[in-house]
């Protein structure tokens, strides 16, 4: 069954719903009616959709993007590529935890990477990095710390430890925070292309 | 031979060293360091594809039985050393400071593998740790990713060559005050809290690939991203390089 | 019920792998440690560990032209080059500053595949451990340098190949100069029409 | 008096309390640095929350700023037991990507060094597995010997051992140097000599038998819903197999089967193994039989990019190759901008996401099981945490 025919049998399927194709994809316009189309593609006998195989995040400056691939492990086909679209400001996207078990941890991922905050989700946690760090290391736009260069905290925890602390490295912390800036990794030499 | 020559310089040393301290002393020091040497513990501790490497060396091909350090051991309170064998990624590094600092003295540290040493290929990630010895003292840095198990066996051998050279009145471990427990780093917002413990060490004067690409490689930020809804194009060939100028 | 005939069967293996240790070659299970120090496994021709530069006869005669090409390839970015100067302050064809930073390096061999000179090969030396990171494990040109009966030695399959495709190379380059001095001095080439 | 302190409590109704233990990060049996976070009521699991990241190397961030060929040196660390399956996932989800075809011999040589990664990491697991059960070390012993014949193969091949770093788009790095394939051919010969002997040793050993079976027992539905890929999957009945199933490089050409267990618990997931090493070794004599002596072995239009790499540029577009790796189906999901890097870079890995029902089959059991249900899983924590 290809592209057109299944975003066709969706559409009848659930009236008023918004398919655009993208690709060999089916872009769902409205996020919220995305478990609807995946309890759809996964109860329909004739498409079985019933493995989810990937979940994954990406940024496209301009909005995010969670795209998923089914594929049937009953009647071996696939993919159906479904593909939503959050803006930046309110990243809401509908968990699908409870129709496929195996989107959990990777939607914990998505959400660790690039801050997707899937609703309903039963534990929604950061994976990989520790609760506590900020900022969403995945997107285009987060800014690394630059690892050779103390900052005020780290020389007052030194302090508090006892070690001994260059005074070079103390006044650059200091001069940072009278600026009030974080130490940020930066391209300083010219690009490599 | 390289071996023989090694011999005698050693012999020369200790000439020097019966002159100085007489026979009581000098025997001792070598019967302490050979026991030491040929029964090193090391912690069963593996963090990532060095530690496979690490277990293949334990395996009947090379067998580090032989030098008399199969005795991988589960506790840190029971080894001697410790080979962080693996990327220490900042997640990991309090954990491994920590059990540095549960080891027994004396305790020695062998980081295998590049990202041990300085993140190796994994130097620019968000998560990765430049080096463990940003937190605590290592004994032989042993580079290769990951380095074959004879390296290993090799790195040990240095250890070994350490272990000799060390003197019960002047190891460490014997004097008063002296500090061999370094404190844990806590997660910050960004990173560790510190980013390195400036007694342990401090950045390199001479740094190229910081000066040629800045921190991470991040090569030119990008600034468009693809526009997949756009119609299907003929794909464009893609384009063979320009010839070579030689 | 247990009878414990799996635990006897098992143990039996274990028992005529003991045995055959005694009798059988290394790979028909008998002993299979290598004792490293004294013994050696037969090095593998392909096996790569680190870099190294090559040089023709002298190691002046280097084959490196500092084009860069290693250091963009390179995955880690753990080679850094710069290019000599003469005293005019014209570019040479060699390197001033060629560094590789064995703590990155991490030993895929792109650059071997990436470079059209011929210059940079890996290595199968393994034995490098030292207390000191921040020197010593930063490879300057001069430890990097290692000569074509080296690498004869160490890969004469690949060096062969490569020696006999420059031999040729080298010829034809030859031939073509003598063509052309030749064209030159029989019969003079006419202009080419400038448009 | 002496009655009053010997009265034993209702065992029913005893009051107890439970204990919360943290398995890891630094712990033998969690096959690297893997922490579960344990409730334990006496002996038993009451709940199991697996926490990870702490090997996470951020390999998707740094193959979002390298050239899509270096990038196949990084995959090789993904999953480091098996670096061969994984650049073969990368190679076709960016053949995909840029419509490459491949070359006669260099599939065969693909579908060659695809298996005999299967043979190298089954072996191991099971090693691990025993290890895990108390074996201590003896499995593993023989499972390295016959891994160390397999990796001297890959170093001959490719000049590593276990990071090969071996395929390329289009093709493979270099051909096979002189005598390879006799010798892989002795090895696969002696390969089942070993087997035989490896299972005499393990397969119906009484406290093999005891601690595995229907402990962790996985059904096929929730196998199935919670995306479970590999030997895991098969072993709960279910007959999925991406070779099979999508038929990628050449395996459409070779006759074999998918072995299948019935309960799902951890001894079918052992057994599972062992026949699939079997299967594998039909494979590769088929392979071995069929390969074209010459050939090609880069297709026509990566030729040019062998020198250069970086100068790789697919067009716009996504893809997403997959591949039946030894631990699951490892996927590749590549986003493309025409430049030299890839825009967006996902790795499906099977070892994340098999451990989603890791709590599932842990409760209920002692805590002795979760260890040996861990090890059944078969994670290696380069994956799970790329």
């Amino acid at each position: 069954m290809n592209l057109q025919e299944i975003q066709s049998k969706i559409e009848a399927a659930l009236p008023g719903i918004r398919l655009k194709p993208v690709r060999e994809s089916l872009l769902i316009e409205d996020a919220a009616m995305l478990p609807k189309v995946a309890a759809f593609l996964k109860n329909d006998p004739v498409l079985a959709l019933d493995y989810l195989s990937s979940v994954t995040g990406a940024d496209y400056l301009k909005y995010l993007e969670s795209v998923y691939h089914l594929y049937s492990v009953e009647k071996k086909t696939g993919p159906v590529v479904l593909r939503v679209r959050v803006t930046r400001d309110s990243p809401r996207i509908p968990s699908l935890v409870p129709i496929y078990r195996g989107a959990e941890f990777q939607e914990r991922e998505a959400f660790d990477m690039y801050g997707l905050y899937f609703e309903n989700h039963p534990d929604l946690r950061r994976i990989f990095m520790w609760e506590g760090f900020e900022g969403f290391p995945m997107r285009k736009d987060y800014e690394q710390e630059d690892s050779e260069i103390l900052e005020t905290a780290d020389i007052e925890w030194l302090d508090r430890h006892g070690a001994k602390v260059p005074e070079g490295m103390r006044k650059k912390a200091a001069d940072l925070k009278a600026q009030g800036k974080r130490a940020v990794a930066e391209k300083t030499g010219k690009s490599i292309e | 031979m390289a071996f023989s020559k090694n011999q005698s310089e050693v012999d020369e040393g200790l000439k020097g060293e019966l002159a100085k301290k007489g026979v009581v002393v000098t025997t001792i020091n070598q019967l302490y360091n050979w026991g030491r040497q040929s029964s090193i513990w090391p912690m069963q501790f593996g963090l990532a594809c060095c530690a496979i490497e690490m277990i293949a060396t334990a395996c009947a091909r090379y067998d580090i039985a032989r030098f008399g350090a199969e005795l991988f051991r589960p506790s840190p309170r029971q080894s001697d050393l410790m080979i962080v064998a693996g990327t220490v990624t900042k997640k990991m590094a309090p954990q491994v400071v920590r059990l540095y600092n549960q080891m027994a003295e004396p305790k020695y540290v062998i980081t295998m593998g590049a990202c041990s040493i300085a993140g190796g290929p994994f130097i620019d990630g968000y998560n990765v740790l430049r080096g463990i010895d940003r937190y605590i003292p290592i004994d032989v840095h042993l580079p290769g990713c990951p380095p074959r198990p004879e390296a290993l066996l090799y790195g040990l051998m240095e250890l070994q060559k350490k272990i000799q050279s060390q003197e019960i009145e002047t190891t460490e471990w014997y004097q008063k005050g002296m500090k061999r427990e370094y404190p844990v780093p806590d997660f910050g917002p960004h990173g560790l809290v510190p980013k390195f413990n400036p007694e342990v060490w401090q950045p390199r004067e001479l740094d190229h690939r910081k000066d040629k690409y800045g921190e991470p490689i991040l090569i030119g930020r990008k600034t468009k991203a693809p526009d997949l809804d756009a119609p299907l194009a003929t794909p464009p060939v893609a384009q063979p390089p320009k010839p070579q100028t030689a | 019920m247990i009878f414990g005939t799996g635990i006897i069967k098992g143990m039996l293996v274990t028992l005529k792998a003991f045995l055959a240790s005694y009798f059988k070659g290394p790979h028909e299970g008998g002993i299979f440690t290598v004792e490293y120090p004294e013994k050696r496994l037969a090095e593998k021709e392909r096996f790569r560990n680190f870099p190294f530069l090559l040089y023709d006869q002298t190691p002046e005669n280097l084959r490196c032209v500092a084009c860069d090409i290693c250091a963009k390839e390179c995955p880690p970015k753990c080679i850094y080059i710069v290019r000599d100067f003469d005293k005019e302050g014209r570019p040479l064809k060699r390197p001033a500053i060629f560094d590789i930073d064995f703590t990155v390096c991490m030993n895929c061999g792109i650059c071997e595949e990436a470079c059209p000179f011929d210059a940079i090969f890996m290595d199968h030396e393994f034995e490098i451990a030292g207390p000191d990171r921040q020197n010593k494990m930063l490879y300057h040109r001069d430890d990097l340098l290692k000569s074509n009966e080296y690498f004869n030695k160490i890969r004469p399959t690949d060096a062969g190949a490569i020696d006999a495709r420059r031999r040729e190379a080298e010829e034809k380059k030859k031939a073509a100069a003598a063509q052309a001095v030749k064209a030159k001095t029989t019969q003079p080439q006419p202009e080419p029409p400038k448009t | 008096m002496m009655e009053k302190m010997f009265e034993v409590q209702d065992p029913v109704n005893h009051d107890t309390q439970t204990l919360q233990v943290n398995i890891g990060p630094q712990h033998p049996s969690t096959h690297g640095v893997f922490r579960m976070n344990v409730v334990l009521d006496g002996e038993t699991v009451v709940s199991l929350k697996p926490v990870m990241g702490y090997l996470h190397r951020n390999h998707e961030q740094i193959a979002e700023n390298i050239s899509y060929t270096a990038s196949m040196p990084y995959t090789d660390r993904l999953d480091y037991f098996n670096s061969m399956s994984n650049n073969f996932a990368w190679a076709l989800a960016v053949e995909k990507l840029a419509n490459l075809d491949v070359p006669e011999r260099a599939q065969y040589i693909r579908v060659i060094m695809a298996e005999l990664t299967r043979l190298v990491n089954h072996v191991s697991v099971i090693g691990f597995l025993l290890n895990d059960l108390g074996a201590f070390f003896t499995p593993v012993l023989y499972a390295f010997r016959e891994r160390e014949k397999i990796l001297d193969i890959f170093e001959e091949v490719s000049g590593a051992r276990m990071m090969c770093n071996f395929l390329r788009f289009g093709g493979i790095k270099r051909d096979l140097p002189a005598g390879t394939l006799e010798r892989i051919k002795e090895v696969i010969q002696n390969f089942p000599k070993f087997l035989d002997e490896f299972e005499t040793l393990l397969t119906k050993n009484e406290i093999l038998c005891m601690r595995c079976q229907n402990v962790g027992v996985l059904p096929a539905e929730l196998a199935v819903n919670a995306s479970i890929t590999g030997p895991m999957l098969r072993a709960s009945g279910v007959n999925y197999d991406v070779r099979k199933a999508d038929k990628y490089s050449i395996y459409d050409r070779f006759d074999f089967k998918i072995p299948l267990g019935q309960t799902g618990d951890v001894y079918d997931r052992y057994y599972c193994r062992v026949l699939e090493m079997r299967e594998s070794l039909k494979i590769l004599q088929q392979a071995l039989r069929d390969i074209p002596v010459t050939g090609e072995i880069i297709s026509k239009k990566m030729a040019p990019f062998v020198k250069a790499p970086r100068n790789f540029k697919p067009p716009v577009g996504e893809a997403y190759g997959r591949v039946e790796a030894p631990k699951g189906e490892l996927g590749f999901y590549v986003v493309s901008d025409g430049t030299p890097q890839p825009w967006r870079y996902h790795v499906r890995a099977p070892s994340l996401i098999n451990l989603t029902i890791l709590e599932d089959l842990c409760i209920g059991h002692k805590v002795a099981d979760a260890i040996v249900i861990l090890g059944s899983i078969d994670i290696v924590l380069g994956e799970v945490d790329h």
